[in-house]
């Protein structure tokens, strides 16, 4: 009783999930016209989703299936980003959807079980359901960015699926790794096999293959490639997913695995930032040669990515609660451009030269566009600027052994300024060029939604950085305080505390 | 001859990964780099199944991970199939580095 | 009444709001009527002069308990800077002025812009100077003002050159905004330098970062940090904000090119609310500046010479408008001579008083230079009393007012006099009155030759329309009697902890006796003569002191001959330099990243095995690392 | 029987090497797949060995039986394409991907081999209490435990995975089912 009872308290926003999934794909299977009727079914299971994670009792830790689905406040926050990244990518599917009225119940239904894919795996405490998460997660996703079959999008979408199935496996070696130093695959218990066990080498290893298979969600080295043909050839609704909640995710999964797991493995601190310092670079440097809009923006998600691990690898709570920080702002800010694009986008894609004279001819629009890149870029009064600036001062705080690292950041963004700007300086070009642009309410709502949200948040980013900072200090016990200057770097770590 | 022992199931598990990973490399069929994808899960499992015996055959979390594994893996080799059909069906070849992917030819 | 106050921000950011309304909509639906871009303005600029009413009463009723709420704006380590807003007695006097007169003025600049072009430009813009404005009024705390402190000066910048197709309109633009640089700058410092000093303090005891309300205590911790020297300099890099803003010597140059603005902005702007704010400012910071004695004395030196200069250069004027900016100029002087000398309520009152004056006397010049087709030389023009009524009797008011002959300016003037001459520093005293006199005879002197005597101008004098003249009465009359009225208990409202009571029975005498004595003067040169009086007073001993004015003491001529030379070697200097190393390696710095990008896009190569082969590149790279760190560390 | 034992896992373990390099170096790609299906096979077969009854049923079973046919089929699609073109990369890749991978395989080894040091305690030890359980499974298998367990403690993932699954084959009826529009 007490099982069924957990899982009703507790799972009710992923069993939502569930039988939305199942209803999508029997709408599916009976019926072709489901095109009109079947989004505010959808809309309407989201939000009671979203509602369900509002309404969790996030004071306390709980746990429901023995211990391998953890209900705390870092991951209902999580999940409630999730849900919102799903929420606005439905409404931003809209153009697509009209296009292809008769898939609409499989889409939706494959954006479901991605997003249900990416809530079970923010709160897994164990392997197994993490693994299966991720590729429910990854699967969905790899059909999702393969679902214009009229195009050339196929290559992408084999790449995507080769890179993520060797990603799974690299994955897969450091668990065994893992499993075979701890004999089981619950995070406590290779977190206290970690401690007793004089196998930190081996731990490193696995710690690294792990994270850097889970690299593959972020779009950060090794595995990168990707997110460029992926971003261009997919559906644009299925680029903001990938770029967003299926990004939030992989956040969510980094930070607890770092906090909780790796916690006493020092090494990975490292490693991570290694990897945000390589992933920015590239991602900026590549993000220079680029005229296509669209892979402009992977390239770009990879830097950001890389903003984000390189805040994470200090490991204190103001770095964590600025991390958290950026990944709000970075959903809101993505949503914003990629809704942009979404309007402007005649099924060509969108380059710098088709944008040209935009300013002239639809100022709101450009409005909308010059403000979701400008704080991508990290502009003044728009939101970016304040994640840039919490993030800066994060590392600030971390002591002056950083400076160099901090430097290279700032270095980093200064690149990125260039081909955000290469963006904007288009829309004023005097020669104008033919845009087509597609307007729908429902891609209006997220439009105005998220440029309103960077807008305001970037004057009164106060309530969001104070939340943000609880959310850290929710997942605080399981941080350990980055003392570099002293050189004891994890000897007292603090296991999580679980009732 | 010599004893069995564990880590010689993990040196023949790193094998079959890394001939999996070449694989991947080098191949220029489609589908020897999904099969490539599936010897380095197959390695995966070899892992898992040998930790298992030697370290955990109490509760068995490493039988029930490759259970997991081999059907998730044949999932994905099932959608790997399907799309490399789809492409088979567009451009008529299943060159891994196919000119439509793209011009550009890099050595 | 608490609702109203808490949501007293709404009148800062309403004009937000407007603006980008007007600028978002510029092309599109606000140009189908193009009435609405006003009725927008004009509507948010009431709803603010209604709650600065309500503000004005709380302030009157809870006297020396102000309103203040504040909220954090953002984290900056251990800091927290904070937005909000204080309603004190200063706070809420300045608000109705600013939002009563942006009034007005936005009703008259609806008939002054008609015809423009950019006429929702020009709203948007008024809109945007009133959120700065208001925000800066409002504002609760150092921080905040200076970042509306900078908005305001970006309104001022965008309204002179609003006419930017004009050259002298861009470059007075550039030149406000440059000197103006100087002044924010020193501010910024002063403020840094300051929150260094009393960094104990705010980290330690106050809520509100920079609030003003804690000023006082704050100030004592930085005495005590400090020494006086170092204090001083502090407080004198705070107050050249203020110096550059309000248009002081030797920062006084910007303000008679800004009159390139539209008149309306130079009504609002640049003579009654914009230019108060260093008055204003200094007033917020007095319990910083009045810990420095010898700040205090710069302060009164600097407002007198100020004063006496402007009103010598205003004396030689034939465009209106110069003349008037150099009226503002010299009364703005005045007020920080008061200030100085510790008279602080004569201060506030005179630039209370003096903004409506100003407002005024700037809206009839409009007016004129309205119906005269933008003729601005007062040697072409005279006896406008017949053609506009209206605006004669009004801007008659406006010169009586200022010069200090019974009506309002005369009770803030008195007031300044008899606080200059209660600090016993009898120079300044004579400085000031004699100032006084020059005021009158100044601006009688535009007065006759305006409206008085005979039509010298060759093109049609347009009749002045309804919608202009109302704005003109209905600022005539606080011009006229608000002084009167006030005087007995403005003393007692806004006050800096004491009072100046010592009232000399001669001196309202002595002051009236000198204004009528310098109209007299004033109606004797310019009073319907039919040939220019000037040309012969320049063949008195007088000379030499007439170029003297004209070459405004030569202050324009040093800074441009002089700076200018040095900076133009300095700057060719550092152009070599630029071109040969900065450039160069800009370009270099530039490039590199490009070709580095270029580099890896060729390995991005868009071929399934050879991503894999990068991966594991990376991978085996990471692997190394750990390997690397490991060996040296385990 | 010490003998057999070593003799048995040497002789698959050289069947899963040999057919696993020959199913990526072989020319035909017929032989490729046939030979990865001798390498499942063999996989299946050590996992006998290692006393995992089950796994190795299951191996051979899905992998021997149903994704040697899944292959075949696709073989058949897709064999008109001449096999002989589609070898192997151009050279320097497959040479960068030898030093690459070889070097991996060694960092792999680096990391593992402190296992064969007999002093390494615990972290690979055995368990060696629960003998009961452990007798038990040598006998009757893993199969009744497996069970337990996932339908126990690893219920989520396991229901997650039939969704999964549920999705996979939506996503290949829709990607595979040839578009709408041609019908």
């Amino acid at each position: 009783m007490e099982f069924a009872a957990d899982i009703k308290n507790l799972m009710m926003p992923e069993i939502i999930l569930f039988v939305g999934a199942l209803l999508l794909c029997f709408i599916g299977i009976l019926t072709d016209k489901a095109y009109k009727r079947v989004f505010s079914i959808v809309v309407l299971m989201l939000g009671l989703s979203f509602l369900m994670c509002l309404q969790l009792d996030t004071d306390t830790v709980s746990m429901a299936f023995g211990g391998s689905f953890l209900i705390s406040k870092f991951t209902v926050f999580f999940k409630e980003l999730i849900l919102a990244g799903t929420i606005s990518t439905i409404f931003l599917s809209d153009k697509y959807i009209k296009q292809n009225q008769k898939s609409v119940a499989e889409f939706y239904m494959l954006l479901f079980v991605a997003a249900l894919g990416g809530m079970i795996l923010v709160s897994s405490r164990d392997f197994i359901t993490m693994f299966v998460a991720l590729e429910t997660l990854s699967i969905s996703s790899y059909i999702l960015s393969g679902f214009i079959k009229e195009k050339n999008s196929q290559e992408a979408t084999l790449k995507y699926l080769v890179t993520g199935c060797v990603a799974s496996a690299v994955i897969l070696y450091g668990v065994s790794l893992l499993y075979g130093m701890s004999g089981s695959l619950r995070f406590d218990v290779i977190f206290a096999a970690i401690k007793s066990a004089s196998m930190f080498n081996i731990a490193a290893l696995s710690g690294t293959l792990v994270i850097s298979g889970l690299c593959f969600k972020l779009a950060t080295i090794p595995f990168y490639n990707w997110a460029p043909d992926v971003y261009e050839k997919s559906p644009l609704a299925v680029s903001a997913f990938l770029s967003t909640v299926s990004k939030v995710a992989g956040f969510g999964i980094i930070i607890r695995l770092v906090s909780e797991l790796f916690n006493g493995i020092w090494i990975l601190y490292l490693v991570l930032g290694l990897i945000a310092l390589v992933s920015m670079a590239i991602g900026n440097l590549l993000g220079l040669c680029e005229e296509n809009v669209k892979r402009l923006m992977a390239y770009s998600s990879i830097a950001h990515a890389g903003y984000i691990l390189a805040v994470l690898a200090l490991g204190s709570t103001l770095s964590l609660s600025s991390a958290v920080f950026y990944i709000i702002t970075y959903l809101l800010m993505n949503f914003a451009a990629w809704s942009c694009l979404e309007v402007l986008d005649n099924g060509d894609g969108v380059t710098t030269e088709s944008l040209k004279g935009l300013a002239y001819k639809r100022p709101v629009l450009a409005f909308c566009m010059v403000s979701a890149f400008a704080s991508l870029a990290g502009l003044p009064i728009f939101v970016g600027f304040f994640s840039k600036f919490y993030l800066f001062q994060a590392i600030v705080f971390a002591g002056f052994l950083l400076y160099p690292f901090l430097c290279f950041v700032l270095l980093n963004s200064l690149i990125a300024l260039y081909y955000y700007f290469k963006v904007i300086r288009a829309m004023f070009d005097e020669q104008e060029s033919e845009q087509t642009v597609f307007w729908s309410k429902r891609l209006a709502v997220v439009l105005v939604f998220s440029t309103v949200m960077v807008l305001l948040t970037g004057i009164f980013s106060s309530p969001v950085i104070t939340y943000s900072q609880q959310i850290a200090q929710s997942q605080m016990p399981a941080v350990i305080q980055y003392e570099a200057i002293k050189g004891t770097y994890f000897d007292n770590p603090r296991p999580i505390s679980v009732r | 001859m010599f004893d069995v022992t564990l880590i010689h199931y993990l040196f023949l598990s790193a094998v079959l990964f890394c001939v999996g990973l070449l694989g991947v490399i080098v191949s220029r069929h489609l589908l020897r780099v999904l099969i490539s994808v599936e010897f380095m899960l197959n390695a995966v499992n070899i892992n898992f199944v040998a930790f298992s015996n030697y370290n955990d055959l109490i509760r068995l979390d490493g039988h029930i991970m490759a259970i997991f594994v081999m059907a998730i893996g044949v999932c994905e080799l099932a959608i790997g199939l399907a799309i490399l059909i789809l492409v088979f069906r567009k451009t008529h070849s299943v060159d891994a580095d196919g000119e439509y992917i793209e011009e550009e030819k890099w050595s | 009444m608490e609702l109203i106050l808490q949501n007293i921000w709404v009148v800062a950011i309403l004009p937000l709001f407007s603006f980008l309304f007007i600028i978002i909509g510029q092309k599109g639906f606000v140009h189908l009527e193009k009435k609405i871009s006003m009725y927008l303005t004009v509507g948010v600029t009431f709803l603010g002069w209604i709650f600065s009413v309500f503000a004005l009463i709380y302030a009157i009723q809870n006297q020396g308990n102000p309103f203040q709420e504040n909220f954090v704006w953002m984290y900056s380590g251990s800091l927290t800077f904070s937005m909000g807003y204080l309603i004190d007695e200063l706070s809420s006097v300045m608000l109705f002025m600013v939002t009563s007169i942006s009034l007005l003025i936005q009703i008259y600049s609806h008939s002054y812009m008609k015809e423009d072009p950019s006429y929702h430009r020009f709203f948007a813009y008024l809109s945007f100077f009133n959120f700065a404005m208001i925000g800066l009024v409002l504002s609760s705390n150092l921080f905040q003002t200076y970042i509306f402190w900078e908005l305001v000066g970006l309104a001022s910048y965008l309204l002179i050159g609003f006419w930017y197709k004009k050259n002298s309109a861009s470059k007075a633009a550039q030149k406000a905004f440059l000197v103006n640089r100087i002044g924010d700058f020193g501010l910024l410092l002063g403020i840094m330098g300051f929150l260094f000093l009393s960094y104990n303090f705010w980290f330690y005891e106050a809520d509100v970062l920079l609030g003003f309300s804690s000023l006082k205590q704050a100030t004592e911790v930085a005495l005590v940090s400090t020494s006086s020297k170092g204090f001083f300099v502090v407080a004198f890099l705070m107050f050249l904000g203020p110096v550059a803003k309000s248009a002081q010597f030797p920062l006084h140059v910007w303000l008679p090119d800004a009159m390139e603005a539209p008149t309306p902005v130079s009504a609002l702007i640049h003579a009654a609310t914009m230019v108060a704010a260093g008055v204003f400012l200094t007033a917020r910071l007095y319990p910083i500046f009045i810990l420095s004695p010898v700040l205090m004395q710069l302060i009164a030196y600097v407002g007198a010479i100020t004063a006496l200069l402007a009103a010598c250069m205003a004396l030689v004027q034939y465009d209106i408008k110069k003349a008037l900016a150099y009226s503002t100029c010299s009364q703005l002087g005045y007020m920080f001579l008061a200030l100085g000398v510790g008279a602080y309520s004569a201060g506030m009152f005179h630039l209370l008083i003096h903004a409506y004056v100003k407002a005024l006397l700037f809206l009839c010049a409009g007016a004129v230079i309205h119906s005269l087709s933008s003729q601005q030389d007062m040697r072409y023009m005279g006896g406008l009393r017949k053609q506009m009524p209206v605006v004669a009797y009004t801007y008659l008011i406006g010169c009586l007012s200022l010069s200090g002959i019974f009506l309002s300016g005369f009770s803030s003037k008195e007031q300044i006099l008899s606080g200059i001459l209660a600090s016993g520093n009898m120079f300044l005293f004579y400085i000031a009155l004699f100032t006084a006199g020059l005021s009158a005879f100044y601006i009688f002197r535009t007065y006759f030759m305006v409206f008085e005597g005979k039509y010298k101008g060759e093109s049609q004098v347009e009749p002045v329309s309804k919608v202009m003249s109302v704005p003109l009465i209905v600022l005539a009359v606080p011009s006229a009697v608000l002084g009167v009225l006030l005087s007995w208990c403005f003393d007692d409202f806004v006050s800096f902890g004491f009072h100046t009571e010592n009232h000399f029975v001669f001196l309202p005498l002595i002051s009236i006796v000198i204004a009528l004595f310098s109209v007299w003067l004033a109606s004797i040169f310019y009073w319907d003569k039919k040939k220019l009086i000037d040309t012969e007073l320049v063949k008195l001993p007088l000379k030499s002191l007439h170029r003297l004015f004209v070459e405004k003491f030569f202050i324009d001529w040093f800074y441009d001959k002089i700076l200018n030379k040095i900076y133009a070697k300095a700057a060719y200097v550092l152009s070599k330099f630029d071109r040969f190393v900065v450039d160069a390696s800009i370009d270099i710095t530039f490039q590199s990243p490009v070709a580095a990008g270029k580099l890896l896009n060729i390995v991005q190569h868009k071929k399934i095995g050879a991503y894999i082969l990068v991966s594991v590149f990376l991978l085996v790279l990471l692997c190394g690392f750990i390997m690397s760190i490991l060996n040296l560390i385990v | 029987m010490e003998f057999l034992n070593s003799a048995v896992f040497l002789i698959f373990a050289a069947m899963i090497i040999f057919s696993s390099v020959f199913a990526v170096f072989a020319h035909k790609i017929e032989y490729s797949v046939l030979s990865a299906v001798v390498c499942f096979l063999s996989v299946g077969a050590l996992f006998l060995t290692l006393s995992a009854d089950f796994i190795g049923a299951s191996q051979i079973m899905i992998y021997g039986v149903g994704v040697s046919i899944l292959l075949a089929f696709a073989i058949m699609f897709t064999g008109k394409d001449s096999p002989k073109s589609l070898y192997l990369t151009n050279p320097l890749r497959v040479f960068l991907g030898f030093v690459l991978v070889l070097t991996f395989l060694s960092v792999l080894i680096f990391f593992i081999s402190p296992v064969l040091d007999p002093k390494s305690d615990g972290a690979f030890s055995s368990y060696g209490s629960f003998a009961a359980q452990i007798e038990s499974i040598r006998q009757i298998g893993t199969a009744k435990f497996i069970g337990r367990r996932i339908f126990c403690d690893y219920v989520l993932p396991f229901e997650l995975l039939s969704l999964l699954l549920l999705a996979g084959i939506v996503g290949v009826g829709y990607l595979a089912g040839g578009s709408k529009k041609d019908v």
